[in-house]
Order: C-alpha cells, then sequence, then structure tokens
C-alpha cells in the first residue's frame, strides 16, 4: 500500500497514468486518443521496477480501462431497438371457414335488357371520334414493283444516250454549263437530266461543280480515267 | 227430394276433398316457387302476397308443411324457419364445398370465410386480434366483409372492434343473440361436414 | 360350416342393400346439388365430375332417375333433359308469372351489361376495340364477365379476342351457335343484318 501524503503523490497520480485514477477527467476524456494496452503495461512495468506492487491502484486501473472500452464500444455501435420478431401468432381456435349457404337466384335480366343497352352502346360507338389510324397507307407492292423495274432498266439506256449528247455538245472532251445543255426543255426533263447527270458523276463519267451556291452547274465530260465507250450495268451496284 | 240431397253429399265429399287436395298441392308449389327464385329470406307477408291471402298463420302453416316435405324428402335442398317469421330455401350446408365451383356468382373464397368464421365465433373481437390470429392478409378479407355488409368495424381507440351484422344472422339463418349464435356456430364447427 | 356362412349372407344382403341405397340416394342428392346451384343446363362431364365418375351412362342412368323423381314429386320445380345430353334444374314455367315481381337482382349491373351486349354483337372481337368503344373502366367489366363464365377471353399475340359462352347463350336463351346467335340478335335487334 502505497503511504499517501499530500506532498508525495504516488507514480500513477503522474502523467500519463493519472488519466486511469482521475475520475472526473475519466468522463471528458475522448476514448479514443487513450491507448489503454500502453498506459496499463506500463503501469505494471513501473510498479514491478519500484517493488510497490499495489492491487488496489491496479484494481482501479483495470477498472478505468474496463470504462474507457465501454465508452468506445458505445461509440461504435449505435444503440437500436433489436428487430421486432414476427408477430408471434396467437394460438387460437380457428374455426373453420364458414361458407355462406348457396342459393339459388333468378336473375332479372332478360334479353330485352340486352338489347336495350345494346342499342346505347352502338350509338355511342358511332358518336366516337372515328379516330382513323394516322399510319401511311402504302399501295400494294404490285403497284410500285413494275413501275420501278421499268425505270431501272431503262436508266442504263438514258445514260447512255446523255453522255452521248453531252460528249457531242463538247466534241468529245470539254466542259458545258447545265443551263446551256438544259436549255429549252422542259422542268421535269430538267430534273430528269440532273438525275441522270448524279448517276453519271457517281460512275465518274463527268465531273460536276458549282461556282456557288445556287450558282452555274459545270459539267465537264471526259475528264476521268473511265472509258467513255462502254457501260457496264454491274457499275450501278 | 231430400234422399237425392244426401245422396248427392256423399258422393260430393271425395271430389270436394280432392279439390282441397290439389288447392293445397297448388298453394306449397307456390311458395316453393316463391322461395326457389328468391334467393333470399322471405317473410310471411310477401309469401301471403304470393299465396293472394292476408292470413299470416295460414302462410305459416303451409310454410312449416312444405319445411317438413323438403325434410321427409331427405335431398339437397332444405328449407328453414328462420326469426321474425321469414323462410328461406337453400342448399345443405354439407354440400356447398363439392358444388360451390358451379356457381357463376362471384363468391367468397377459403381465406375470407375463413376470416368471417373467426370474427363470427369471437365477437365481438377487435381488428387486431383478427389480424394477430390470420395474418396481414386479413386485412383485406375485413374489408371485403364489411363491403359485403357480413360485418361491421367500429372504432375504438387505435383499433376497431368487429362484429357480425344482422344480415349476416340472416344469409346463415343464425340467431340474433350473440350468445345462442355462438352455440349455433360451434354446432356448426364440430360438424365434420361443413369443413 | 357351410351353412354359417349362408346365413351369415343372408344377413349380409340387407345390410349391402342397405349401403348401396345410401350411396345412391346421396349420389341423387349431389346430382341436385349440382343442377340447383348452377342454375343452367349441365352435360353429363360436368355432372360426372361431381358424381367423381367417368361414366357418362351411369351419370344419365341417375340424372334420369332424379328427373323421374322430381315428376313424381309433382311440385313447382321440374329437371329437363335437354338435346346435347344436358340437363336442367328450373321452375315449370306456369309459376314464372306470379313469383316473377320477387326476381330483384339483375344479372350484371347497366356498365358490365352494356359491355356484354357489345360483345355478343360484335364477337369475335378484340378486348382493344371493346376498351376503345366501352371506355378504359371495361377492363374491371371483362373481367367480371370472364369470372361469371359469361364470356372467353383467348390471347392473340398483344391483344385479346372475347367471344360470349354457351352459358350466356342458355342464359338469354340464344343459339351457341355464334352465327345464328349473331342472327337471332340482330333479328331481334332489327336491324339491317349488314356490318
Amino acid at each position: 500500500m502505497p503511504r499517501l501524503s499530500p506532498a508525495s503523490k504516488p507514480f500513477y497520480m503522474h502523467p500519463p497514468w493519472n488519466i486511469l485514477f482521475d475520475f472526473r477527467q475519466l468522463e471528458k476524456i475522448v476514448p479514443w486518443k487513450v491507448n489503454v494496452a500502453y498506459l496499463l503495461l506500463s503501469f505494471l512495468e513501473e510498479m514491478e521496477k519500484r517493488g510497490e506492487v499495489d492491487f488496489r491502484a491496479s484494481g482501479v486501473a483495470l477498472d478505468s480501462s474496463a470504462f474507457i472500452y465501454l465508452m468506445k464500444s458505445k461509440l461504435l455501435l449505435k444503440l437500436e431497438e433489436p428487430p421486432a420478431s414476427p408477430p408471434k401468432k396467437i394460438l387460437d381456435f380457428l374455426p373453420p371457414p364458414l361458407f355462406l349457404p348457396l342459393r339459388h337466384e333468378l336473375t332479372s335480366t332478360t334479353i330485352q335488357h340486352l338489347l336495350q343497352v345494346l342499342d346505347e352502346v352502338l350509338k355511342g360507338e358511332k358518336l366516337l371520334p372515328t379516330k382513323r389510324k394516322t399510319e401511311p397507307i402504302l399501295p400494294p407492292p404490285s403497284d410500285i414493283l413494275p413501275a420501278l423495274d421499268v425505270y431501272l432498266m431503262e436508266i442504263e439506256a438514258q445514260m447512255e444516250e446523255l453522255f452521248l449528247q453531252l460528249s457531242q455538245s463538247v466534241k468529245g472532251k470539254g466542259i458545258i454549263n447545265f443551263s446551256k445543255f438544259a436549255a429549252g426543255k422542259k422542268r421535269i426533263d430538267v430534273v430528269r437530266i440532273f438525275i441522270l447527270l448524279l448517276f453519271l458523276a457517281q460512275r465518274g463519267k463527268v465531273s460536276l461543280w458549282q461556282s456557288e451556291d445556287l450558282g452555274e452547274i459545270y459539267i465537264t465530260v471526259g475528264e476521268s480515267s473511265h472509258g467513255t465507250d462502254s457501260f457496264n450495268p454491274d457499275e450501278t451496284g | 227430394m231430400e234422399r237425392t240431397v244426401l245422396t248427392q253429399m256423399k258422393q260430393d265429399r271425395p271430389i270436394k276433398e280432392k279439390v282441397k287436395e290439389e288447392k293445397l298441392k297448388r298453394e306449397l308449389a307456390l311458395l316453393e316457387a316463391a322461395l326457389y327464385v328468391a334467393g333470399r329470406p322471405l317473410d310471411l307477408k310477401v309469401l301471403g302476397s304470393i299465396l293472394k291471402t292476408r292470413s299470416k298463420r295460414k302462410v305459416q302453416r303451409l310454410a312449416r308443411m312444405l319445411m317438413k316435405e323438403y325434410e321427409s324428402r331427405n335431398t339437397a335442398l332444405e328449407i328453414l324457419e328462420l326469426k321474425d317469421e321469414r323462410f328461406v330455401l337453400q342448399l345443405k350446408a354439407e354440400y356447398t364445398p363439392q358444388v360451390r365451383r358451379l356457381v357463376k356468382r362471384p363468391l367468397l373464397s377459403t381465406g375470407p370465410l375463413k376470416t368471417l368464421a373467426y370474427i363470427a365465433y369471437k365477437q365481438p373481437v377487435s381488428q387486431m386480434r383478427v389480424i394477430a390470429v390470420r395474418g396481414r392478409h386479413a386485412y383485406a378479407h375485413i374489408k371485403q366483409l364489411e363491403e359485403m355488409g357480413l360485418i361491421t368495424r367500429e372504432k375504438s381507440g387505435r383499433s376497431s372492434v368487429l362484429r357480425t351484422t344482422s344480415y349476416f344472422a340472416d344469409y346463415f339463418g343464425l340467431s340474433h343473440d350473440i350468445a345462442t349464435m355462438k352455440r349455433q356456430l360451434k354446432k356448426v364447427f364440430n360438424q365434420p361436414t361443413s369443413q
């Protein structure tokens, strides 16, 4: 037992061990800042070194350590209500299902009623805005395909003819204005010529360019490396 | 002359008897027809209007006669006399489970019928208790039973107290007195055939 | 020894007879129960399913026996054998006028009845079309009509095709053949048969 005198406090009342023995301080500390294992070990070592084994101080140190651990645990684990156990089914007499007595009952609905309401429904149906579905109505394929075939078959011949005309206009090779070439032709024919020119340009038979937007289109005939005298239908593909 | 009349009367008697019997048969058939098409309990006044009589006693006597006849036939149908002097024609409960599926009207399924049986047997019973015993799906049963007018719900603090209605008692041909009804139900539940 | 067996057999016979008789009574009562709650003609297959037998001959024999019993009772109800080997329990026509006013419950409320009328007139008709004409609340009607066995729903791609059932035809006294039924409806409806 250490003899306590106001003048000489025992060693454990000094830092760092005093934390464990000053209860007012203990309640204020941040538990994470206290290394309990270090405090206890060094406390024991110091006691051994001094040859003063004090069981009461050891007990207090142990109690304080436990208190610090408790504080840490409380901070870690938020205290929650344990999950509610599924409501216990009360054991009670469970009677069998009570089947309602079955009674035949004539119903008052007749075919006249059915027809009366039918009349109303059909009138209502006529009043319905006849929302025709706005889906595109496609003509039957048979109406399109033959015309398409004829056009595709003829396009080769028309391209060949146009190329010949162009070649003649420029006398073999050269440049010609689209407006000049199409002059005096009907609007639909002008469109057709323009489409055919696009086909020819795609095959490299002619080159097309325009000086500015909406300006004159110039057609260069025969500049391409392709031959000018043969049309291979396969190239259209 | 007197002799002739007497002879006539003697000859008439069996004819009169026959006519009376025919009339009785026809009245019983009319009552049967009324109960058959109505599919619900009918009181003596309504039955009397069908027979074109105001004598309640006569109607009751005839209805009971028809009831007895049904009893003696010992078949699938029965006529019951309810309180308030009402009569109903219905299928005997023991045949219900086997032919239920032929009914085209929407019927309550077994779940709600079990909840109903429990409420009827335990009433007045708190909704909380019914849920505890029957499970949470019983909330829907209670709603359905209430909508059908078979039970009532009365607020009591945070929970509700459930009871069967007088419509329920009539529908099942049970007493309106709860103690008596419970005794009747106990009898029904103990019958193995009522399942 | 032999004598004892014979005596035993003699004693057994009445017991066996009684058991047989009880079984017969129960089967007849089951048929009666089925016809009563169905309130519509039932075929031998359905009746057989109630009796838990596949023998159509047995069912027919029993149903005819029940029919005879009803005849002998000479009351307000009758059992009829229809063509297509179907049986129906119904009120004798002569009693209908006198008890008609007791019939209060309609088969369906107006909304579902309108939907049913439209389906009957336009069948086979897509559910989509019915909803377009009758509005979205008709989904609930269709469900109800299906549950009551008045219509059938057949999946067809993303929509369903709706038709009335033979129960519908029986209820309104129409032909089971849809083309004939539509002609009947149109005839009564007094509309040109086009559309």
